[in-house]
């Protein structure tokens, strides 16, 4: 059975975490309902002489069935309210971070690199298209912007999705891998004929290794 | 017509409201408008004033005009039902523009 | 007369609120109306408030003395409006005639002092489209105003338009004391047309 | 009493003189004609949207495969399939056109443009709508935007290929998508479409309220006439958003103006306001009325009341309600605001509780009933077993943490499908063959719904569930070739697998509409009352007459009460008088007489 990418991020692990919580609560419900009626269906079908009994109801029995699920949402809601904040909160944006800037355009990644200097928007900084390269173990900090049409900066392994709007300024996310490696940067918004060829590499270097290949490309820049 | 109907029209023929003072009060509150738009409040008191004489404004004619002060109250309520609706979409948005 | 049928001694009451359906109708179609403002009005305030800078003062692009004029304008209509029905409601044919021209005049000079407005403001380069717009503020200010004050417009359009064929009908006779939905009816789309103006009024043009 | 039966025109109408045939099949203004006009229309879209979902399956199960050229892709023009292949272009335009067809052509009119009119006056005992020619002016609009969405496909450029959600600024200038004329086809046709809407939702409030037969008080009123006529609201109010913002949007991509384009100042997001703004209350329009439906139908295949009326009436206006402060949930990886998309992520959460209790109170209805499986309580049953499925997956997606994943993958498609084919559809097709004898005086035949809904169930299941896999591997929606993506390829069986699946689907649903074809005209015969019901409709005879009923029915009871102690019979017309009340006894429940109210006293009197 096919099943959710193994994930490859800090924060991930934590939103599996609650879709699991999710999938193992509804599979229950999923079970009581659908078991429920299969019984039903077999237990009260239409025999000679069976009187269907003259019931309007019962108030009791319908409050506990709107508590229980109250309950339950509101605590899936707060569970979620954690992992989202730390995602999205502008405040709890890492200050450390390797800060990159993706431009999306119709449809391709430009992706900005700092040179050694760290810094963007200096002279030494570099250019690559549709290739992510990151450090392992460093918060990742990606400052977004878009040249046309709404595009989503879609990270299968790092559980991370963010659309990109044109026009609007200031976006970006963060992020930290895990695993060194290879993955897939991919588009998750319609954007044009070309948007499912939108994609992109991810490259995560082992410790140190980052720094290397940034040094080799602004250098060849 | 049917007889509640009809006696919905004798209520209205007793308490028949003057229109031309509401006219005058529109008048009024739309030149008052206009002066409080010029005399250069603070921004937001400005807003605040002339959305509240808009408000007043807005009342007036449906109340009177539209005679929703002579109408059975359930329809009343159906008439104020979606101005929640309409709030909770601009302010809602505002947040986030 | 509506077409519900009712047993002797049972009331519509029973079963409706007590409005019949022409009336229950215009009111319902008017919550819609109040929706589709919305929609207008509101983007119209979320992008101000987006883009405040793309918007210029009030008076500095727009002719508010002339506007506040047409809004009195509206307003006459209105009261003329009701007058007709209060007229016909005492049965009378002379004045529900005459404040109905009344009405209709008021209407079409409303319209007119709009679009004499638009002349002028489009010759001073304040035009709905982005390209040829080169007046104070930006192109998403004129694009807002004219969308605007153009829809409220093409309802006063459309009032007008009903309002003379109700004015024909007036003048056939076709109204009497006792029945007079049509009238009543009319009036309700006029009033919150006005209504309508004087939100649009203050918005656009005062704050 | 007497002066009842004048007082309906209708009657005297259908009796003095035959209405030419235009006047009475064409620009009729009697409610049921006009339902069954929109019935014809719809199912046609159906079978479209159906072809549509074919194209997009076939390119997802065999993606730009040389050696599997699309059937029939040779009739296409080279700018749509070119030697077999499926363009891109028109990928995205079968998708847009899918989702927009099926919802806006398709389940809406079927719900609401066949049932709000056909089910509404006979269910309240009224004799037709309270305006009957703007009833009329509502299909007649309609069919135009139903035209005019159709010839968008055949115009240059091809049809609009944005999304069913058009989001600018994909929608809003043509040079990115290639798109000109079907564009604006698509906006016009859109706007023409709400106005018809608009003038339908009117007509079923004023007649709601006002229109009842006496007797029929609000808490009487059968549940699918509370669904159709809170939903009728809920059209009054979220379309006319809807269609300022396509408005706007017209302008933008063809007048020049700059509302959702940021070169120009515009702000993309305020799209994504108003949509789902209408968007979310519109997908309660597209389950509602089934909803309503169901209720009917299980109450009257269980032969039992149904459970805990009131709170079922609560939860409709309950999820009516809540409706409105949920549509951000659309938006949450949109760059919203975050403390919106909490804000929003509590608001959705909660509106799954309405829902539990209709769920729970449909089983509860069920419980020790005396269970009759015909094919329409068997859709019914499968209904409530789909629309926990929809609705289960749609709590994942709510959590604002979960949908950074899942967002924009096939398990929202997943979600969307098992809602709305799994819920609306398959309560359309129990509709449909429930009403079917009072529309047409036949019954559909039995022998061949039983086979098409075994299949449609089955191969329902084999299409939509394996999306929820595909979803949770991340396979992104409205993508036109996965197996360019390394990490989806090995889902390409299930793509496969799928589409095999969905041509079933389809070949399935050949079969209704063999079925409804052929009971038109070979269907056996249907007395006023086949499933043996208690609501109004089932009094009059079928099909009934212009102007419905012999005289206006006077209502005593609610129209559940089957297998009720007053009544020999396993069930007890709302119509017919209580026993004291009658002289000479209570009437056998189905005698034609129970329509009228002759025999007794008004229902002001009594309480029931
Ligand atoms: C008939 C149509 C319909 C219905 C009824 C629903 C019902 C619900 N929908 Fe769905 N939705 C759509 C049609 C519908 N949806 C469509 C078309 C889209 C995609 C739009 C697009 O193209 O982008 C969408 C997308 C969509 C999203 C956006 C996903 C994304 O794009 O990332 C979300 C997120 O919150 C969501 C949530 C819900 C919820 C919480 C419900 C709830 O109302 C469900 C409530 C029901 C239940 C929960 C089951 C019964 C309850 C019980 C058995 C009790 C026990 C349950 C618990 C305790 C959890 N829907
Ligand atoms: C009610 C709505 C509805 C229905 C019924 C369906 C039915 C189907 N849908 Fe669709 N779908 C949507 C609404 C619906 N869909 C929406 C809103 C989207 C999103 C669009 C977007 O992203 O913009 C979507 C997207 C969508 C996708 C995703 C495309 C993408 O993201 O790239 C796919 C892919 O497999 C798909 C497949 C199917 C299939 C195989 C069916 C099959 O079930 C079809 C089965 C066939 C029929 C139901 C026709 C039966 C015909 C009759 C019964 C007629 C009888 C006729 C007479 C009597 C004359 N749909
Ligand atoms: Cu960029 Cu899809
Ligand atoms: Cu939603």
């Amino acid at each position: 059975m096919p099943w959710l990418p193994p994930n490859v991020s800090a924060h991930g692990g934590e939103i599996d975490g609650i879709f699991y919580v999710i999938l193992w609560i509804t599979v229950i419900i999923f079970l009581l309902v659908e078991g429920g009626l299969l019984w039903f269906i077999f237990r009260y079908r239409h025999k000679e002489g069976r009187k269907a009994e003259h019931t309007h109801g019962n108030w009791k029995v319908e409050v506990v069935w709107t508590a229980i699920p109250f309950i339950i949402v509101v605590v899936l809601g707060a569970m979620s309210w954690g992992p989202w904040s730390a995602a999205r909160n502008p405040a709890r944006a890492p200050s450390d971070a390797v800060e990159l800037a993706v431009h999306a355009s119709q449809f391709e990644w430009q992706v900005t690199y700092p040179g050694p200097d760290g810094e963007l928007d200096t002279g030494d900084d570099f250019e690559q298209r549709n290739q992510l390269h990151i450090p392992v173990d460093r918060p990742i900090r990606i400052h977004l912007s878009s040249e046309d049409v709404i595009h989503s900066f879609f990270l299968p392994h790092f559980r991370v999705k963010q659309d990109v709007v044109p026009g609007m300024e200031g976006q970006s996310l963060w992020f930290e891998a895990t695993e060194p490696g290879e993955y897939v940067l991919a588009c998750a918004e319609l954007c044009g004929t070309g948007h499912t060829r939108m994609m992109g590499s991810v490259t995560v270097y082992p410790a140190g290794e980052f720094e290397a290949w940034q040094a080799r490309n602004a250098a060849s820049n | 017509m049917d007889a509640t109907a009809e006696a919905e029209m004798q209520a209205q023929e007793g308490n028949q409201p003057n229109y031309m003072l509401v006219w005058a009060g529109l008048a009024v509150l739309t030149l008052l408008e206009v002066g409080v738009a010029f005399v250069g409040f603070s921004e937001t008191v400005t807003v605040i004033i002339l959305v509240g004489l808009a408000i007043w404004k807005a009342l007036l004619v449906a109340l009177y005009y539209m005679h929703l002060r002579f109408e059975p109250p359930r329809l009343v309520v159906m008439v104020i039902a979606p101005l929640p609706l309409a709030a909770i979409l601009v302010l809602a948005a505002l947040t986030d523009f | 007369m509506d077409r519900m049928t009712v047993p002797a001694g049972m009331d519509q009451a029973e079963v409706g609120i007590g409005v019949p359906n022409m009336k229950l109708g215009m009111w319902v179609f008017l919550l819609s109306e109040v929706m589709f403002f919305t929609a207008l009005i509101g983007s119209y305030i979320l992008l101000r408030s987006a883009r405040p800078e793309a918007f210029a003062e009030p008076g500095e692009v727009l002719n508010v003395p002339l506007t506040a004029f047409n809004t009195f304008v509206l307003i006459c209509s209105s009261v003329s409006m009701v007058k007709a029905f209060a007229a016909i409601e005492h049965g009378d044919q002379q004045g529900l005639k005459r404040w109905l021209l009344v009405t209709v005049g008021l209407g079409a000079f409303f319209l007119g002092v709009q679009g004499y407005e638009y002349f002028e403001l489009a010759s001073h380069g304040f035009v709905p489209v982005a390209e040829a717009y080169h007046a104070a503020g930006e192109p998403l200010y004129g694009a807002t105003f004219y969308t605007l004050t153009g829809f409220h417009g093409a309802h006063v359009t459309l009032g007008v338009l009903a309002m003379i064929w109700i004015t024909i009908r007036a003048f056939r006779g076709r109204y009497t004391q006792g029945s007079h939905a049509g009238v009543e009816t009319m009036g309700l789309y006029w009033h919150f047309v006005d209504l309508v103006w004087i939100i649009l009024f203050t918005i656009v043009y005062l704050i | 009493m007497a002066t009842t039966v004048e007082h309906t025109p209708g009657q005297a109408h259908a009796e003095h003189h035959e209405p030419s045939f235009w006047r009475k099949y064409i620009f009729s203004t009697d409610h049921k004609i006009i339902g069954i006009q929109f019935l014809f229309m719809s199912l046609l879209f159906l079978l479209l949207g159906g072809l549509l979902a074919l194209v997009i399956r076939w390119q997802l199960g065999w993606p730009s495969d040389p050696s599997m050229p699309m059937p029939g892709g040779s009739a296409l023009p080279e700018s749509m399939v070119n030697s077999g292949i499926i363009l891109p272009e028109f990928y995205n335009s079968a998708v847009t056109m899918h989702g927009t067809i099926m919802i806006f052509f398709a389940i809406m009119p079927l719900l609401v443009g066949v049932f709000a009119n056909y089910l509404i006056p006979l269910q309240i005992g009224a004799p037709d709508m309270a305006f009957p020619r703007l009833n009329m002016a509502s299909f007649w609009t309609a069919f135009p935007a139903g035209l005019i969405m159709v010839a968008g496909f055949f115009v240059a450029g091809g049809h609009s290929a944005a999304g069913w959600t058009q989001y600018p600024p994909l929608s809003a200038n043509p040079e990115y998508t290639g798109v000109y004329m079907g564009q604006t086809l698509w906006l016009v046709s859109m706007i023409i479409l709400g106005f018809s809407s608009l003038m339908g939702a009117v007509n079923y409030i004023t007649t709601v309220i006002n229109m009842r037969a006496p007797g029929m008080t609000w808490f009487r009123m059968p549940l699918s006439v509370w669904a159709l006529f809170i939903t009728a609201i809920l059209i009054l109010l979220a379309v006319p958003v809807l269609t300022g913002a396509l408005i706007l949007l017209l302008f933008d991509s063809s007048l020049g103006t700059s509302f959702f384009l940021p070169e120009a100042g515009g702000e993309p997001l305020l799209w994504q306001h108003l949509f789902w703004f209408f968007g979310h209350p519109e997908v309660y329009i597209l389950i509602l009325p089934a909803m309503g439906f169901v209720s009917e139908i299980i109450a009257s295949g269980s032969r039992k009341p149904i459970f805990g009326y009131p709170a079922m009436v609560l939860a409709i206006i309950a999820i009516a309600f809540l409706g409105w402060g949920v549509w951000g949930h659309h938006m949450f990886q949109s760059g919203m605001a975050f403390t919106l998309g909490a804000g929003f992520m509590a608001t959705t959460m909660v509106i799954a509780v309405p829902s539990a209790i209709k769920t729970f109170n449909w089983m509860a209805t069920m419980w020790r009933g005396d269970l009759h499986f015909h094919v329409p309580m068997m859709h019914a049953v499968a209904f409530v077993g789909m629309f926990v499925i929809g609705g289960l997956s749609g709590v994942f997606v709510a959590s604002t943490a979960v949908d950074i994943f899942l967002h924009d993958t096939y398990f929202v498609v997943a979600h969307i499908h098992y809602v709305l084919f799994g819920g609306s559809l398959f309560a359309i097709f129990g509709a449909i063959i429930y009403w079917y004898p009072k529309m047409f005086g036949r019954l559909m035949s039995p022998t061949l719904g039983k086979i098409h809904f075994w299949l449609t169930l089955l191969f329902f299941n084999l299409t939509f569930f394996p999306m929820h896999f595909l979803g949770v591997n991340g396979m992104m929606r409205r993508i036109y070739d996965p197996t360019q993506y390394e990490f989806l390829q090995p889902l390409q069986g299930w793509n496969t697998f799928i589409t095999i699946s969905a041509i079933l689907l389809v070949i399935a649903q050949l079969i209704f509409a063999f079925n409804f074809i052929w009971s038109l005209f070979r269907g056996e015969p249907a007395g006023p009352n086949p499933w043996r019901a208690n609501s109004l409709e089932w009094t009059a005879p079928s099909p009934p007459p212009h102007g419905n009923f012999d005289a206006t029915p006077v209502v005593y009871r609610g129209p559940y009460e089957y297998s009720s102690p007053l009544s020999d019979e396993d069930y007890l017309p709302q119509s017919v008088p209580p026993v004291d009340e009658a002289p000479g006894g209570p009437p056998a429940p189905d005698d034609p007489e129970t329509g009228d109210g002759e025999s007794s006293e008004p229902a002001s009197r009594q309480e029931g």
